[in-house]
């Protein structure tokens, strides 16, 4: 248990050291939310229909930007294969750095999203099931980021081939978060049901992330 | 040593096989396409443009089977790590993508016609869409690892998650389809097909899993080669 | 207890690095491995380690904790230092020690003189003192088998007999060294020769 | 020039050998396609409309998300060190990377985005002028996200660092982009001077990119 | 041609590692860098090579080729080896010879035994023929000053006495080698001992 509470306790903290934490998860999140307007130009009605569309790819983005530091540090100067020969079975291990990432990145976007929603003026009603959505949806992020990371690690110029990987496994909870956040009337009805499935897709990732990143560690460390 | 006399026990049927295979192959689709082509009437509302759909709809179901045999392979591979099966493995993904792409051009092709744009985000089609994306995910990482072993373990787990994800991956896209009422759904094809389309369609879909069993042989005894030859620089290496 | 190794063979990337390697270790006694460049030391410590896993033959350590398995029975010092450039020396120990259990940091950083550089971050260290944070493990943490892969890399005159002192002592009280090194560390071992260049011929994919 | 012409060769085998180079740029490409319909729905006629937008901003993130392997993995080798011990000055060093960068990265992308605007249902009219946009902005982006690279190399978790810190220096791009491939016919008339502008930024990006680019390795070398 | 070194401080940090330290070597001499952990012998060859400026003091290689700068003239072999894991290790040397200029492949490849593992990925290597890797370029590129940092580590004997050998000959053909090494090379050579620990004290920044 003190092992798994060391390992996210110091990752947080090199979280913390490394260019402030949380701060510059957010900060990108903030960067992405900037170029959309930019982009697809200032028309207000258009900005706040697709708002919370928006959102949810800035998040999904981020979290994949933040996604390659999960193994990669810890791989290249060989504390993985340290922590191999630890009192804890690497399928745990995998779930504290999971965590770690969630608590260091994802949560911390996940809570602020919405009050960014404001820059695309997104409806003020829409506050609380997004951030509800975006809440339990940045679990199942930060599970299959952590997964796609031990596929991925110490695979120079991961970035890229990480994100092919991740966002294929991103697509369901991408499209339930949507329709736990859904604008229009007509659809609110449906947003219960798609938070218990966004609740489910946790508990999947959950249950299979730890075991494929496990697995996948070890055929990298053989 | 024994596990290596598998492969070449294979290699030996491949080569007895193969032949009669393309021949099979270019019989089917010579009929398939004769049948498709002259035989079946034109559709009263789609005109010769449902001739796509035997060249289309055929790929599709390619497209799924051959993630189907990449992930079956992938579990025999993790499960009994038979050598044989993360070669047979990864030399699916390439033809399987291939097929997905297949489904992808000549859909959007029969799509200008139908529905006056090459693309619409319709359930199948994104679903579709996604799977060649985990076909090029899966393809990437054999790419990226060097060592054999290591790259098919890892390319194993891959294939399985993705197993895992593709029904989810179609059922959240169902369920998304019916939430937005999209510009322009097209309800593709129908319960009930004409027997004279339904014929030509059966006829094409032997061909195209016969392609594939030809192909994906031929796959594998080249991957073989490649590997043998891969340990012959290594050895070559030790000879000093 | 005992370290017994039986026809231990290891094939990386297809090709047969060493096969049919067996040992057999009394508690107290140093194995030391020789062999050139290639040979296949690391290997066959990482195999030990259970880093990676054996593709025939058996290495078990009998008469050891019994609810442990032999990984976390052993310390492995590798090439890399494991250590975290952005955490304190002193923080970098204290996390193996919370991990591997049971750390005492003072001992720790006092067996390779760390104790002065304890506040320093570890990307401020030079290579011979970030080697001796890493070695400092085997101090933080009691554990009977040490693999140590040349160990005494970069060390200087002092950390050298820091090292040795560390290692003769662990011997004395009955613990296991396998230790792969190409210079003499003065200790008396069985000395264990993975033969000229690897071993020859092309192994089962 | 052979030392520079060695560089851009072995970057782009490099970039060959892990993972197919040009391919897992625009599968990342298509990647993020794909989550844009899923975002923001299906409506064909509000995609073709965000279509140009959405490709531009898919393609920053594209750069962005392969910028920081331009210096990270010699500068972890220690090739960088030797480089500096080499016949040619830093400053085109630099420029060689971004150069290798440019093919292997930006200019796949920036040649098969206008195609896989047909996904979003892209005016066909725009093809040409998206592309030629994309063209020379790619040249600018990969220009800039070499600048960057260069000033968090070595600083570990430096995806989402980097991101902010390039993100501001492509708005230019972005903004001028757009414009030159605008969709409505009231725009159309500025495409030329907007085309003009990023040809503008592309020099000025190659004037300010190797020198800022140097000095920052040299800083993080001593 | 003459190196010298003239009243060198080094401040890393802004702690002072090392300060006042002057050097004279004429042509065909060894300058053998010793000291504890920490002493800054790896911060002095990378003042030399250019790599950092110096705070204080001067360096300067007299009587070399005017036209290339004192970078251009010498060989810096550092604790890593400079290696890309997915080229094989011909590839690896063919870029270090174009981009240093004027490479002489086989004669490298020959120097420490690498003929035979040419074309393998040096991502197989083992840590000592990686190390060999980069211990090729001094025999790939003829540069008048080799600064090695440790040249010995990880090295087989076979290997190891190659590498004195390439030494001798080179400091017999006039060149300069200025090495930080903890081990014994078998070669005389100036003896600049940079003191105990590290210098204490803060400079002034
Ligand atoms: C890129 C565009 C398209 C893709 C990716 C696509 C994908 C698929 C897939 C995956 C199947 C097989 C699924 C199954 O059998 O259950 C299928 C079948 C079929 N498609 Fe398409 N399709 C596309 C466009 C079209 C268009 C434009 C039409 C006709 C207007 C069409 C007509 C059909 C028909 C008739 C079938 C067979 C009936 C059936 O299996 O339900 N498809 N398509
Ligand atoms: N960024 C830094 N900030 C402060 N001090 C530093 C920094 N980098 C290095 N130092 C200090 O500089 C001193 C010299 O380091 P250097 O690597 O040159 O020592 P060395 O003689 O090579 O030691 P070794 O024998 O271990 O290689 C060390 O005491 C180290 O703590
Ligand atoms: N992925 C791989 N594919 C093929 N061969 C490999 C692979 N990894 C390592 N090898 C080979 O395994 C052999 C043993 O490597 P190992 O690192 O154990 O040698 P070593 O005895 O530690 O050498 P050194 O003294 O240099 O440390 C080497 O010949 C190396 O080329
Ligand atoms: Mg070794
Ligand atoms: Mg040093």
């Amino acid at each position: 248990m003190t092992a798994l509470a060391a390992i996210v306790a110091r990752d947080l903290r090199l979280a913390l050291r490394q260019g402030g934490g949380a701060g510059i998860a957010l900060g990108f999140f903030l960067t992405v939310l900037v170029l959309i307007p930019l982009g697809i130009g200032p028309d207000v009605a258009l900005l706040a229909r697709i708002a919370p569309g928006t959102l949810w790819i800035a998040l999904l983005l981020s979290v994949l930007l933040s996604a390659d530091r999960i193994f990669e540090p810890d791989h290249d100067d060989g504390s993985l294969e340290i922590m191999t020969l630890g009192p804890v079975p690497l399928e745990l291990i995998v779930l504290a750095k999971a965590a770690a990432h969630w608590l260091a990145t994802a949560l911390p976007m996940a809570v602020a999203a919405p009050f960014f929603g404001l820059l695309l003026n997104l409806d003020p009603a829409l506050f609380l099931p997004l951030g509800l959505a975006m809440l339990l949806a940045s679990l199942a992020l930060s599970l299959l980021a952590s997964l796609v990371a031990a596929v991925t690690v110490g695979l120079k110029r991961g970035g890229l081939l990480l994100s092919i990987l991740t966002l294929p496994l991103y697509v369901p909870a991408l499209i339930f978060g949507v329709a736990a956040s859904a604008g229009d009337e007509t659809l609110s009805g449906s947003r219960p049901a798609a938070l218990l499935i966004l609740l489910a897709l946790v508990l999947l990732a959950l249950a299979i992330a730890p075991f494929a990143g496990a697995a996948a560690l070890r055929a990298h460390l053989r | 040593m024994q596990q290596f006399a598998n492969p070449r026990r294979f290699l030996k049927l491949i080569d007895a096989v193969e032949p009669w295979a393309w021949a099979l192959t270019l019989i089917l689709l010579a009929i398939g396409l004769y049948l498709s082509l002259v035989v079946a009437p034109e559709d009263y509302q789609q005109g010769e443009t449902v001739r796509i759909m035997f060249v289309h709809v055929p790929a599709a179901w390619m497209a799924l089977l051959a993630y189907l045999d990449m992930a079956v392979a992938s579990a025999v591979a993790i499960i009994f790590r038979h050598p044989l099966a993360d070669i047979a493995a990864k030399a699916a993904a390439p033809i399987g993508a291939c097929f997905t792409f297949l489904a992808l051009a000549t859909g959007s092709l029969w799509g200008k016609p139908m529905w006056g744009t090459w693309w619409v985000w319709d359930a199948r089609l994104t679903s579709m869409f996604v799977l060649l994306l985990l076909y090029l995910g899966y393809i990437a990482i054999w790419h990226a690892i060097d060592d054999p072993g290591r790259a098919a373990r890892i390319a194993a787990i891959v294939a399985l998650v993705g197993c895992i994800n593709l029904p989810i991956i179609k059922f959240s896209v169902d369920w998304w389809n019916t939430l937005h009422q999209p510009a322009s759904v097209f309800r593709i094809g129908g319960p009930t097909l004409h027997p004279a389309i339904l014929t030509p369609l059966l006829v094409m879909g032997a061909a195209y899993l016969a392609l594939f069993v030809t192909l994906h042989l031929t796959a594998i005894r080249a991957e073989i080669m490649a590997r043998r030859l891969r340990q012959m620089e290594l050895a070559r290496a030790d000879e000093v | 207890m005992e370290l017994v190794i039986t026809d231990l063979a290891c094939i990386r990337g297809g090709r047969l690095v060493f096969a049919g390697l067996s040992l057999r270790a009394a508690g107290g006694s140093l194995a030391l491995l020789r062999g050139p460049n290639g040979a296949g030391k690391t290997s066959l410590l990482r195999l030990i380690a259970g880093i990676a896993e054996p593709d025939r033959g058996r290495i078990a350590l009998h008469g050891g904790d019994a609810a442990l398995t032999l990984s976390q029975q052993c310390h492995f010092i590798g090439d890399r230092d494991a250590a975290k450039l952005h955490l304190t020396v002193a923080e970098n120990l204290r996390f193996w020690g919370d991990f591997l259990g049971g750390g005492d940091l003072d001992r720790a950083l006092d067996s390779f003189g760390l104790t002065a550089l304890a506040g320093l971050q570890a990307a401020v260290l030079s290579s011979g003192q970030r080697r001796r944070l890493s070695l400092s493990r085997l101090a933080l943490v009691a554990r009977p088998l040490w693999l140590l892969d040349e160990p005494t890399v970069g060390l200087d005159a002092q950390s050298r007999q820091r090292l040795v002192a560390l290692m003769t002592t662990h011997l004395a009280s009955g613990g296991f060294i396998v230790a792969a090194t190409h210079d003499e560390l003065g200790l008396a071992g069985i000395e264990l020769n993975l033969g000229e260049a690897p071993a020859r011929g092309i192994a089962a994919q």
